[in-house]
């Protein structure tokens, strides 16, 4: 086996290559197999309108400003800017009844800009659509 | 002269010009695809049934592209190099037997061996004359790059040519592949090794991959050109490897001569020619997934104080080794 | 080794009343007061007491009439500041740059940011900010706010790039410019080229300046964390935990051992990740696709541990003040252990094939050679400093998080050139996999997370973290409100980047990518 | 026509001003887990062969003409995907000095992708969408 010892000595790529070529490749095929997710990934926001009471520490607290109160039936709720949210969840953190959870959803890839903006109703638990 | 039916269909059609585009799109299927599976990922899939009509969209989608000439770029030459360079390749096609006869029966003639390596020079000036007519600075620092390398490399792709030619007894490549019972790969495998790299210097592969090395030269000749000119600069660039290993297999390999079983004789000489073009096509891309790129210098100095005294040698050792097999 | 008293004693007794006063910002920080014109003799003196010793940063900070200049020297384990005050209506001050070349930057950005000028600077040219930046307009002083600052939406006509006038007329200028595939970020270095050989090199960085110091004024502590994380997404959890550990000290909070620990094992898989990540890109650089491929497909190990942990790959967000926000679930030490033993035998196949692949070491062996004069000299930080044998370590130095309880050790290397320099972060990796390791076999149990108050106490304070290109430099200044009055950053890369103009002059061009990757820059952070 | 304009988008990568969390996730697109060959992309050194435009970060000052030069470079049929949180508004750096804000305040843009940063597995979900998009209607007219 002189030329295995050879083959080592010269540089670990070569057979690195060979045995490469015969393995099976390393991707997954992402949109057909859609990719298993930790749990605590910080996704898409989910907001549970029966829990707050709308006292506006999120939008306070939120680094990037991506939060706005906007009145909805008389109370003040939270309404997500998406493009400009940074996922931090610091608005879960201090908000005091925890209305806002963390979800899997990640793909939020859009055309128009007008559809990043989250409204209170449309994003609440019961209504939680996409 | 009345148009010979058998005479249009062997042109445009069969070992002509319609079989090489599609077998050199198909190399490119090939080398993209072992490429991508020798670093461990999966190449293009979604195009055609295994991706295999990737290089074709790549080409039709760059036809439709919009078509920019730089202002101040010198017209005749930016529009033309390109169409010329590849015509150049297919053309020079036309002497190698792929399936047992040339293209044109009776174009071989003595000599055509040397014609067609100085096609290949040719059509390489023409790359470099496409890089230098766009006035953009990485493209004359490429081009600048395309020549030093082909000063390099085409002497001893010459004198490595002529080794079996001595062999063989003749400077006709029909005659060369026909005369090689053994395969000469076999016979003087050292000159077979030297072609190899000689070839991968010709090609740009990876350890000569200087003129359009992305990381230096953003895309040495090839940066101003889109559309058209751009998809037949990069046809070019695939025949011109299709073409080298062509080379390769006839001078080496027995060209399309091998055991034919039963059947018409060309479907088998096609076949052989195609299963050795690919063999040489996948140790080529293999050369290029485990070599760094060279600097510029340190090509010269591969080229001119190791690939030409090394070629040389080589011939003597054939010569030597000829002449005491079958003394004169 | 001069300890640092010993350094004090020399100072007071040579300047002697012209200081002005000393106190200690921290246990073991002091910082010295001294009249404007005497700071250049005390950088001098601690210069010569201590050959190691360089200056890490030097900070603005705007008093209201008077700018005050502090310069603060790394040596011996500890900082020592030098401060001195300048009258902010014709701010003028002398450039140490002859006495400690590795200034230059520092004292450009400081002239760039406050509008001090420095007297004797070889090229007091604009650093940072962009051409059409208005005169005299200066961001960080108090008094300049965002809104009166002419905004460029708009008018956005191509700005004309100064030409770089050279003074032998046949050099070729090559623009290594801002849109280059090999670089991901954008910067721009004017190369003058004579034939292969480089002669000149101008860097010109500041298209990644975002004003983060400005912007972490007008923002809380608690938002400014997430601002500050996001200088440099490759190394962020090492922002986030500098500047977390600062404002303890100022507020005197001590962390939780667990959270220590917690934040130990986040850093650490940051250097892995960041380091794996370069040594991928510099195959890129050398035309060497297949290590690129290997390498980031082995990081994915490591990005799959990190976004378990923290919620996101990269920016970890996972540090606050007062310890960490997540729990490290117990189910899931055993799943990272499989996957760190997986790395571990990847990296014996890198370092065989390091050592022994033929074209990667004619690309990388002696290119760019810094020898170690120069890499003191030019006071460079982290793989840089260590591939050319500067044994320094932030880790060891002045341990923070759980260093001072995980036994680890410093890799050095003598030749000092690309090679050298890679070796360094890949024997690392191998360090940083072991400290994990250790880390979850020892993880206390107990909180995480202390509470903090949002108000902090008036105050100073001056923070060390080893990032994985070097050592990561903070500095508060807090005025009891909620805002801090003052953050200066002084990221590992703005003291490297000198480095790369010394490297590249002379050497040959096709070099230039070969020995500017294995600076590891990293411009984001250079430009904050 | 449309198939060969479908199945090889030439990808350029441009970053104004990012932490660069977004660029280390486009360039992890190569890399064998995600490979986005498989769709034909390739990541194109020179405008002058690029399809889509994949921009990060917040437009700094100094970027803002680089970025309109470059786009100006690339050849017709030609798209933008701005990445990440600064790109689509600015993100944590709205409002700095130095900060434009937003990709679309300098030239057209066509797909947003929020995150910061998306994961690679959301750009490609980006780019599936603009792919789709320029299959329904051709839009390219609308710049």
């Amino acid at each position: 086996m002189k030329v295995k010892r050879e083959m080592a000595k010269l540089s670990p790529i070569l057979r690195e290559v060979i045995s490469q070529v015969f393995k099976k490749p390393a991707t997954r095929r992402y949109p057909e197999v859609k990719p298993k997710v930790p749990a605590g990934l910080r996704g898409r926001q989910i907001f549970d309108i029966t829990l707050c009471i709308s006292c506006g520490l999120c939008a306070r607290d939120c680094p990037a400003k991506a939060i706005e109160m906007v009145d909805v039936e008389g109370k003040m709720r939270p309404l997500f800017h998406l493009d400009r949210c940074i996922f931090c969840y610091q608005c879960a953190e201090s908000c005091p009844r925890n209305a806002i959870k963390s979800s899997e959803i990640f793909e939020l890839a859009s055309t128009n800009k007008s559809d990043l903006v989250v409204k209170p109703k449309e994003n609440s638990v019961s209504g939680g659509s996409q | 002269m009345s148009l010979d039916l058998n005479f249009v269909f062997r042109v445009l059609v069969f070992p002509g010009f319609a079989f090489i585009l599609l077998f050199t799109m198909f190399c490119d299927w090939v080398e993209r695809k072992i490429e991508a599976r020798m670093q461990n990922r999966m190449g293009p899939i979604y195009t055609g049934p295994v991706g295999v009509l990737q290089p074709l969209a790549d080409f039709i989608k760059l036809l439709t592209k919009e078509d920019i000439v730089p202002f101040n770029a010198k017209n005749f030459v930016f529009r033309f190099a390109p169409i010329v360079s590849f015509s150049i390749f297919v053309f020079s096609f036309a002497f190698l037997p792929i399936d047992g006869a040339s293209v044109v029966s009776g174009s071989n003639f003595e000599g055509d061996l040397i014609l067609v390596l100085t096609l290949v020079s040719i059509a390489n000036f023409l790359l470099f004359l496409s890089g230098w007519s766009s006035t953009n600075p990485y493209s004359a620092i490429g081009a600048t790059r395309v020549l030093t390398q082909l000063l390099g490399y085409d002497i001893p792709l010459f004198i490595l040519a002529l080794a079996p030619a001595f062999l063989a007894g003749s400077l006709n490549i029909a005659a060369i592949a026909n005369k090689q019972y053994v395969p000469f790969a076999f016979l003087i495998p050292w000159t077979f090794a030297l072609f190899i790299i000689n070839l991968q210097a010709e090609l740009e592969k990876d350890p000569f991959d200087v003129p359009h090395a992305e990381t230096e030269i953003v895309a040495g000749y090839e940066t101003e050109y889109t559309g058209r000119r751009l998809a037949f600069l990069k046809l070019a660039k695939d025949v011109q490897m299709v073409l080298g290993a062509a080379i390769a297999v006839e001078l080496f390999l027995g060209g399309p001569y091998g055991p034919i079983f039963y059947g018409l004789s060309a479907v088998w000489y096609t076949l052989w020619f195609v299963l050795k073009l690919l063999i040489v096509v996948v140790v080529t891309e293999y050369l290029t997934c485990i070599f760094a790129r060279l600097r510029i210098d340190q090509v010269l100095v591969v080229n001119w104080k190791l690939l030409l005294p090394l070629a040389l040698l080589s011939l003597a050792v054939t010569v030597g080794v000829g002449l005491w097999l079958n003394p004169l | 080794m001069a300890s640092a008293d010993k350094i004090l004693k020399a100072l007071s007794d040579s300047l002697g009343k012209r200081i002005i006063q000393t106190r200690t910002l921290q246990p073991g920080k002091s910082y010295i007061q001294v009249q404007t014109g005497a700071h250049k003799d005390a950088v001098r003196i601690v210069l010569q007491e201590d050959n190691e010793a360089g200056v890490s940063a030097i900070t603005g900070v705007d008093l209201g009439e008077t700018i005050e200049l502090m310069y603060h020297i790394r040596t011996c384990d500890t900082i020592i500041t030098i401060g001195a005050e300048v009258p902010k209506k014709d701010a003028k001050i002398e450039s140490i740059t002859d006495i400690f070349p590795g200034a230059n930057f520092h004292e450009r950005e400081v002239s760039d940011l406050f509008g001090v000028t420095f007297e004797g600077h070889p090229n007091p040219k604009r650093l940072i900010l962009p051409e059409d930046w208005p005169e005299n307009v200066f961001p960080l002083r108090k008094e300049v706010s965002v809104a009166n600052i002419p905004s460029k939406i708009g008018n956005f006509g191509v700005s004309k790039d100064e030409k770089h006038v050279s003074s032998e007329e046949r050099l070729v200028n090559i623009v290594l410019g801002p849109q280059h595939p090999a670089l991901i970020e954008p910067e721009k270095f004017s190369l003058r080229v004579d034939g292969e050989i480089v002669r000149e090199v101008e860097p010109r960085i500041g298209y990644v300046h975002r004003g983060i110091e400005k912007a972490a004024e007008s923002r809380t502590y608690l938002q400014d964390i997430y601002l500050v994380e996001r200088i440099c997404g490759i190394c962020n959890a090492c922002h986030a935990a500098c500047f977390c550990q600062t404002v303890e000290a100022i507020m005197g909070v001590s962390v939780p051992p667990r959270a220590r620990y917690l934040r130990t094992i986040i850093l650490e898989l940051n250097r892995i990740h960041s380091h794996m990540l370069l040594l991928g890109h510099a195959g890129l650089e050398i035309g060497y696709e297949t290590l690129f491929h290997y390498m980031w497909r082995d990081r994915e190990l490591i990005m799959d541990i990190m976004e378990a942990l923290t919620g996101n790959r990269v920016i970890a967000s996972f540090i606050t003040i007062g310890g960490v926000r997540r729990d490290l679930k117990e189910e899931d030490v055993p799943k990272i252990k499989a996957e760190l033993t997986k790395l571990k035998e990847r990296l014996s196949f890198y370092k065989n094939l390091f050592e022994s692949d033929s074209t990667l070491k004619i690309r990388t062996r002696n290119v760019g050679v810094l020898s170690k004069q120069d890499a003191l000299k030019l006071g460079v930080v982290g793989p840089v400093a260590r591939g050319s044998g500067v044994n320094m370590d932030v880790r060891r130095d002045e341990p923070y998080a759980a260093y001072n309880e995980i036994p680890f050790n410093v890799i050095t290397y003598d030749e000092g050139d690309s090679w050298a320099r890679l070796m360094v972060r890949l024997d690392e990796v191998g360090e940083s996999v072991n400290i994990i390791q250790y880390a979850l076999d020892h993880l206390p149990t107990g909180p995480y997370r202390v509470r903090v108050p949002r108000t902090v106490p008036t105050g100073e304070a001056i923070g060390r973290v080893e990032a994985p290109r070097g050592e990561l430099f903070y500095y508060v200044k807090s005025n009891g409100t909620a805002y801090p009055e003052r953050v200066k950053v002084r990221t590992p890369t703005f003291a490297n980047i000198l480095s790369f103009v010394h490297i590249a002059e002379g050497g040959n061009v096709a070099d230039v990518p070969a020995s500017f990757v294995s600076l590891d820059p990293c411009f984001s952070c250079t430009d904050r | 026509m449309k198939w060969a304009r479908l199945k090889s988008p030439w990808v350029l990568h441009f970053n104004s001003g990012a932490c660069n969390a977004c660029d280390i996730e486009v360039v992890a697109l190569l890399t064998p887990r995600y490979d986005v060959e498989r769709f034909g992309i390739l990541l194109e050194p020179s405008p002058r062969h690029a399809d889509i435009l994949l921009t990060t970060g917040v437009v700094t000052r100094q970027c803002a003409d680089r970025l309109k030069r470059i786009y100006e470079q690339m050849p017709e049929p030609k798209f933008v995907i701005a990445i990440g949180a600064c790109a689509c508004s600015g993100g944590v750096f709205e409002g700095n000095y130095n900060v434009i804000g937003g990709v679309d305040k300098v030239i057209p843009v066509d797909v947003y992708i929020p995150g910061c940063p998306p994961k690679p597995e959301a750009i490609i979900d980006g780019v599936v969408k603009l792919l789709k998009s320029i299959e329904g209607g051709e839009q390219s007219g609308k710049r």
